[in-house]
């Protein structure tokens, strides 16, 4: 391990020259609970900080998937990429445009446009779906967004192209159907579909594929990968479960972050973070991922001290991740990291162990 | 740049495929608005009792206005007491003064039908105006109406409706069924908010936002189509609540009214001494005939509609194929009662 | 499903013995349990693993007699107790059945949230539960603060409060808990972790494991996700269309499994092991009651189906002493269909730290003295991660 | 939790406030003003003009000619110490009427609506839990006919046979005439519980019909529910489910349409009130529209709706006694 390493901002991971199409700087989001007004006198409102100073680049064509225990922000932060969560601090920018100068109209790009590249898909295939429009009517709206001009036929004809695209043929006959008349696998697929009917540049897979049979999940996955191609689209996807997120993102070539408590503990490759996990709660996370493996005893203790998540309100001072962490020193408790580099490779981790000097090294290991 | 598959551009704006023909949005417009429902409504026996129903009372409205049968006037039956079913010209028999029942039924069903409408319009239209907006948009607009509306409900209909008919000595049935009303769409307008506030966090409401379509058109095409089967149950109640209240306003006198309806029958029956004379009776139980009647059709339709604004009973009843979901045929009738 | 080799799926000393249970929901054609028959051996931790649709939960009520109305069940399970006596579940009456739920046999439900009355504290669910078996309620609640405790809760406040007002995670313990509340022998879980999150879901199988010696229970863990109950389950039943289609010790049935579909589900779970480019989805669906094949009802998907897989049922054929699968081409399917992680165990694949524990940072801290106090990890302060 | 029953005590009185605005706004809104008729009749009598005036100003404690916020001022002044005016066909005050009137009104309306809850729930839960049975099927069917006839009519129809034709029950008035002014002695109570037999028994029926079906409906979702199947798993006893599972839990929803009715019915004492002579709240609001006593019809109006808005406060605060969801008071959505 080399000298102090920079702190390394998302921006510069993967080293790509091309100008981002997405990149987040800074970026909180905190939540207040609604008070009444006499309350709102008397106490403190409880303020959940879901995402605490994350940055992020997001490229074009490219792959990133957020990992984490539900609560640690994953998908409020996927909700902040795509502009439909406003930020409490911090920039979103699309292409360099501030999203949300643009909602109040003073950016020459206008919103609209902006709005209309930004997807999302949701994580139960039912209710993604209006129960009460047939597929062609939910698939004709994206069209009338992005082509208003276009007569009815052609719009037909584009859905049949579509439908047949993702696998669903005879498509005249999945196009009158009423989406309870279809699968979750089909219904997830329509809603796919609709995603990139809008020509999107980013697209939020937030958990859209936990809700699938196993048997479908890779299909479904491997359709996401195929379509990225051609429709020039890149995907933030969500999931809470590791092994999904390391096929999704090896086969797409992205990178995979693992978030905790509103914050992102590490991001890298996606084969670098399953082989070699630098920060303490990867590795906790892919003990927790069971695999086929035959032996019994990879079962053994949790590698971590508390098996609960810490409320959210008032999180743990320091690296948030003290109070669990099995490596956590004195250290930990006092300053909080930011993302250091892991020399020349493509992954940083917010973890003291990886800088040599760092006074963590000699500070006593914490007692509970 | 232009990604072309199978001969497809997605982007390109140009339109070369033929147009669908107007025959053809005609048909399917058909089909999907007026066959498929009325399979699904004749279905129903409950519905099929009440649209019968509601087509007698629908043929005595055009038989008075088109005036085939006898207006109502004093001494025009042969004989006072005229008892029920003797004599065919006068089916139902006639009152103490002499006047044909039947045409007292008759020439008052057309304003009937035209006040429970407007009624029912006027209630749910403004019921899911107001909570289709407070629900969706939130923040002041909603504390604003929710508490008018808080104060609107505080207020007990009949007496406001009877001060407000002294006052404005309303004629025209439109504005009597409107008047009956004003204060009913309040509670609906209030459960209806709480149902769009649970719509607005669906998946699907989600998606219309992100795809950028405006707030009316989501409220229009996700939000409302959703809500239909609990605006239809509440309809029919709101009508049926014009029925009951305006009969009991005609019977105490309240309302002004031109012509006779079953309200003014009834309240001439109860003290032409009717309770007392036996062979008056009838003249009693035809006006409770024809509210009763009329409500309870009003009731049996509601049960009915509401199937036909569920997909799922509507793919069935269509013999479209039914896919393994398993399909939960819940009566909403019961848990969604005003 | 021929049931004459009996060998394969019985065990010496059996706790339960299930035979020939069918369940159907209209006079008998459709089916939506077809035919199940194994033992379920006494202390054991059995898997039943199945894509959903396939009856496991079917399965699961069957064992309590407690199938969904209008469904009609049929064949038998013998249940035998701790004192020797052998009971037919299914011959009992409502009475008897009663007593013998919760007490003999309990079920944990998927659904820990919709479990619990929403307007009656947690404690009052184990009052009425001990009273319902007129069982001493102080000692039933002494006992339940003890359970509660070993899950890792905190007893007077989860006792206290509403299901509303506990975590996701908090509440499947509060229900796992209750379930054991009555001592009985034998634990049915259909999906008891599904809803939750992935740490949360191997913390509860750890402490399921330490419940399972502490109070020597025999436990039936129902799940359609296989890496999770392969590192649980000592046995383990693969079902398919309805039917149990493969039973065998857990090293054998993911090792190297005989029927085709389990190996084709093998192949199609994603893992960290595995190379990327083996994982395949598995063509077209399994089918509905309505209409499940004839014959062997996996052919229409099978890459080895022929003639005879579509014309005669496949019996339980033996693939090793206590392992059975219903496929006429067993060996066939060993040989042919490559399991993906299989090259991963043995060559040591790309993957530089081989899946039988390598050198991960983790490991460092799972041999230091494992016992509990070690690592105290009181489940108190948790008040976030509802799922 | 205290914060949400500040809260709605504030509504109360706000509520109250506005309410009696609007009636003071709907004074002003009568056909020529509120003294016109009044006017002309007792200058046709010969009074003069000054005695005139004074005489209107006694009856509603305000001149008509002051400039309008002040009289609004007074009025409101005269409504917060409880003096509403003077009723001009009583000749007495307003208040000292309606404060005799207002406890039979509560009566029929709280009794007969407890037991429209009571039916309701009862038979609704039973139904549901045999369902699909013949008496299902007959107590639908019997409810959805029972709705379809307004209670008005069944007044009629049980004076007609109870009251004359069989003479069990009187046929008018609250009470018996002997017992008027005996406070509440014995005899006193039998008699007022004879003379509210029929109206709260017509004003029962219909209502407990919509009651149970509602009830039915929201029992056999619950029927359905998860906890319901573990709760028979675990050898809970059928009554217990029966109520401490499925009753408890399908009354909350019905709480709300409760809340709803209690305006409804209270506004419909006006007609049954009538039928039976029975001088309550709404017999004085009809009997005041017809003499034109407007102090007296605005004064009811007002007693009514205050009444109404206190029921409910009292109804909506023990709704977070039955539903614990709503202790912290998030989902007022009570009323």
């Amino acid at each position: 391990m080399s000298d102090a390493q920079r702190p390394a901002s998302g921006a510069t991971l993967g080293d790509r020259d091309e100008e981002p199409v997405l990149s987040l700087t800074d970026v909180e989001v905190h939540f207040e609970e609604q008070q009444g007004i006499i309350e709102s006198f008397r106490e403190e409102p409880e303020v959940v900080q879901a995402v605490n100073g994350v940055s992020l680049d997001i490229f074009d064509q490219d792959v990133v998937t957020l990992v984490g225990e539900s609560g640690c922000g994953k998908t409020t932060l996927g909700k902040t990429c795509i502009g439909l969560q406003q930020p409490t601090a911090g920039t979103v920018e699309y292409r360099g445009t501030d999203i949300w100068e643009a909602k109040r109209g003073n950016t020459e790009v206008p919103f609209d446009e902006i709005r209309q590249s930004l997807q999302i898909i949701h994580q139960d295939p039912g209710a993604s779906l209006n129960p009460n429009r047939r597929i062609i009517d939910i698939l004709a709206e994206p069209i009338k967004q992005v082509h208003p001009t276009l007569g009815s036929g052609e719009r037909r004809e584009r859905i049949y192209a579509l439908l047949e695209r993702v696998g669903m043929n005879p498509a005249a006959d999945f196009a009158d159907r009423y989406p309870h008349q279809l699968s979750g696998g089909e219904q997830q697929r329509v809603a796919l579909g609709r995603a990139l009917l809008m020509n999107p540049d980013v697209i939020l897979a937030d958990e859209a594929i936990s809700a699938l049979d196993v048997s479908l999940r890779v299909e479904m996955m491997d359709l996401m990968l195929e379509l990225q191609e051609e429709f020039d689209t890149s995907y933030v996807f969500i999931s809470h479960d590791l092994s999904n997120a390391r096929y999704f993102s090896e086969h797409g070539g992205g990178r995979i972050g693992v978030m905790y408590l509103g914050q992102i503990a590490e991001i890298g490759a996606a084969n670098r973070m399953i082989t070699d996990p630098h920060h303490p709660y990867t590795n906790v996370l892919r003990w927790a991922t069971p695999d086929l493996g035959l032996d019994a005893e990879r079962a053994g203790e949790p590698p971590m001290r508390k098996i609960d998540v810490p409320d959210p309100v008032n999180p743990p001072s320091g690296c948030r991740f003290h109070t669990r962490c099995p490596e956590a020193r004195e250290a930990c408790v006092t300053d909080e990291p930011d993302l250091y580099e892991v020399e020349g490779v493509e992954q940083a981790t917010a973890c003291f162990r990886e800088l040599d000097d760092h006074q963590y090294w000699d500070s006593p290991e914490l007692e509970d | 740049m232009d990604s072309t598959v199978g001969g497809v551009e997605w982007t390109s704006d140009d339109t070369s495929a033929s147009e669908v023909s107007r025959s053809d949005k005609a048909r399917e417009f058909y089909e999907e608005k007026i066959y498929k429902p009325a399979i699904v409504a004749w279905s129903d026996m409950r519905t099929r009792i009440g649209i019968l129903l509601m087509s007698i009372y629908g043929l005595m409205a055009v038989v008075a206005i088109a005036g085939l049968w006898r207006a109502p006037t004093s001494s025009q039956a042969p004989e006072r007491y005229m008892q029920p079913f003797q004599n065919w010209d006068y089916p139902l028999g006639s009152t103490a003064s002499g006047v044909d029942i039947m045409a007292l039924i008759i020439h008052s069903t057309d304003e009937m039908l035209l006040m429970i409408l407007a009624g029912g319009v006027w209630a749910t239209g403004l019921a899911v105006a107001v909570g289709t907006l407070a629900g969706y948009k939130g923040g002041t607009i909603d504390n604003v109406l929710m508490s008018f509306s808080d104060l609107v409900m505080a207020i007990p209909g009949l007496p406001l409706v009877i001060i407000l008919a002294f006052t404005f000595n309303p004629e025209n049935p439109i504005f009597v069924g409107i008047i009956i009303n004003i204060n009913y769409w309040a509670g609906l307008g209030r459960s209806l908010r709480s149902q769009v506030l649970t719509i607005r966090e669906e998946s699907y409401v989600e998606a219309s936002r992100t795809m950028g379509v405006s707030t009316p058109r989501i409220l229009r095409k996700d939000v409302i189509p959703n809500l239909m089967p609990y605006i239809t149950v509440n309809f029919v109640f709101a009508a049926r609540y014009v029925v009951f209240a305006s009969v009991g306003l005609f019977f105490l006198g309240v309302l002004p009214y031109t012509q006779a309806n079953w309200g003014v029958t009834l309240q001439r029956a109860y003290s032409g001494g009717a309770l007392f004379a036996p062979e008056a009776a009838h003249w009693l139980i035809a006006p409770m005939l024809a509210i009763g009647v009329l409500s309870l059709a009003l009731i049996l339709l509601g049960q009915g509609l509401d199937r036909v604004f569920n997909p799922r009973v509507r793919t069935r009843l269509a013999g479209e194929s039914e896919s393994t979901a398993a399909d939960e045929e819940e009566d909403t009738f019961g848990g969604k009662v005003m | 499903m021929a049931t004459d080799q009996q060998s394969h799926f019985t065990t010496d000393d059996p706790i339960v013995e299930v035979r020939n249970l069918k369940v159907t929901y209209d006079d008998g054609d459709t089916f939506v349990l077809d035919d199940v028959s194994m033992d379920i051996e006494r202390r054991e931790i059995l898997g039943v693993v199945g894509e959903s649709g396939s009856g496991k939960s079917m399965f699961a009520s069957a064992m309590l007699d407690a199938i969904p109305d209008p469904g009609l069940l049929s064949g038998k399970v013998l249940y035998h107790g701790g004192d020797g006596e052998t009971i037919d579940v299914l011959e009992l009456n409502q009475e008897e059945l009663n007593q013998f739920r919760w007490e003999e046999i309990s079920m944990v439900f998927q659904g820990a949230m919709s479990s619990f009355n929403p307007t009656m504290k947690v404690g009052n669910h184990f009052r009425e539960t001990l009273k319902a078996h007129d069982k001493n309620v102080a000692d039933g609640m002494a006992f339940a603060r003890e359970l509660l405790e070993d899950l890792y809760l905190d007893p007077e406040r989860v006792l206290d409060s509403y299901s509303h007002e506990l975590s996701g995670g908090m509440q499947q313990r509060a229900l796992i808990a209750l379930s054991i509340v009555l001592e009985p022998e034998v634990l049915v879980m259909d999906e008891p972790t599904a809803a939750l999150d992935l740490l949360m879901q191997r913390s509860i199988l750890m402490l399921l494991k330490d419940l399972q010696e502490k109070y020597d229970l025999t436990m039936v863990f129902i799940t359609h996700d296989l890496p999770l109950v392969a590192s649980l389950a000592s046995r383990m039943g693969v079902m398919y269309a309805f039917q149990m289609i493969e039973i065998g010790p857990r090293d054998e049935v993911i090792g190297d499994a005989g029927h085709p579909y389990t190996r084709a589900l093998l192949n199609a779970t994603p893992n960290l092991d595995a190379p990327l480019e083996e994982m395949k989805p598995i063509e077209g669906q399994s089918p509905a009651p309505i209409n499940v094949p004839d014959g062997c009802s996996y052919h229409p998907r099978c890459p080895l189906a022929d003639d005879q897989c579509v014309r005669e049922d496949p019996q339980f054929y033996t693939v090793s002493e206590g392992h059975g699968a219903a496929c006429h081409h067993w060996e066939e399917a060993q040989d042919t269909i490559r399991l993906n992680f299989e090259s991963a165990s043995e060559t040591g694949g790309d993957s530089d730290v081989a899946a039988d524990g390598g050198t991960l940072p983790g490991d460092a801290v799972a041999d230091r003295d494992g016992g509990h106090d070690a690592t105290d990890f009181v489940g108190g302060s948790d008040g976030g991660d509802s799922q | 939790m205290s914060n949400y029953y500040l809260r709605r005590t504030a509504r109360v009185f706000v509520t109250i406030y506005l309410v009696a605005t609007l009636t003071f706004g709907l004074i002003r809104l009568l056909p020529g003003g509120p003294y016109t008729q009044l006017r002309n009749q007792l200058l046709r009598q010969g009074m003069s003009p000054e005695e005139v005036e004074g005489r209107i100003q006694a009856l509603q404690n305000i001149n008509p000619n002051a400039p309008l916020h002040q009289q609004y001022i007074d009025y409101m002044a005269g409504f917060m110490q409880g003096n509403l005016g003077q009723s001009i066909h009583y000749q007495k005050p307003v208040a000292e009427i309606l404060a005799q009137a207002a406890p039979w009104t509560i009566f029929i309306v709280g009794v007969s609506t407890v037991l429209v809850f009571a039916f309701g729930i009862v038979f609704g839960a039973l139904q549901a839990y045999w369902e699909g049975s013949r008496f299902d099927k007959a107590l639908t069917t019997l409810s959805i006919s029972v709705m379809s006839i307004p209670f008005y009519v069944y007044a009629i129809l049980l004076l007609y046979v109870l009251s004359y034709q069989m003479g069990v029950t009187p046929t008018a008035g609250t009470v018996g005439s002997d017992y008027r002014g005996e406070g509440l002695s014995v005899g006193f109570l039998i008699s007022a519980l004879q003379h509210a037999f029929l109206p709260i028994l017509s004003y029962t029926v219909a209502e407990a019909g919509i009651q149970m079906l509602a009830m039915r409906g929201n029992s056999i979702q619950i029927l359905g529910k998860d906890y319901v199947r573990v709760a028979r798993l675990r050898g809970i006893a059928d009554t217990r489910i029966a109520t401490r599972y499925v009753a408890r839990n399908a009354v909350l929803p019905m709480y709300t349409g409760f809340l709803l009715l209690l305006g409804f019915r209270l506004g419909g004492t006006v007609i049954l009130e009538e039928i039976f002579s029975y001088t309550g709240l709404g017999y004085y609001l009809f009997d005041a529209l017809n003499s034109n006593d407007y102090p007296l019809m605005m004064g009811t109006f007002l007693v009514i709706t205050v009444t109404l808005v206190i029921g409910v406060y009292v109804a909506d605060l023990t709704y977070g006694k039955i539903d614990p969801r709503v202790k912290s008071g998030e989902s007022s959505e009570a009323f």
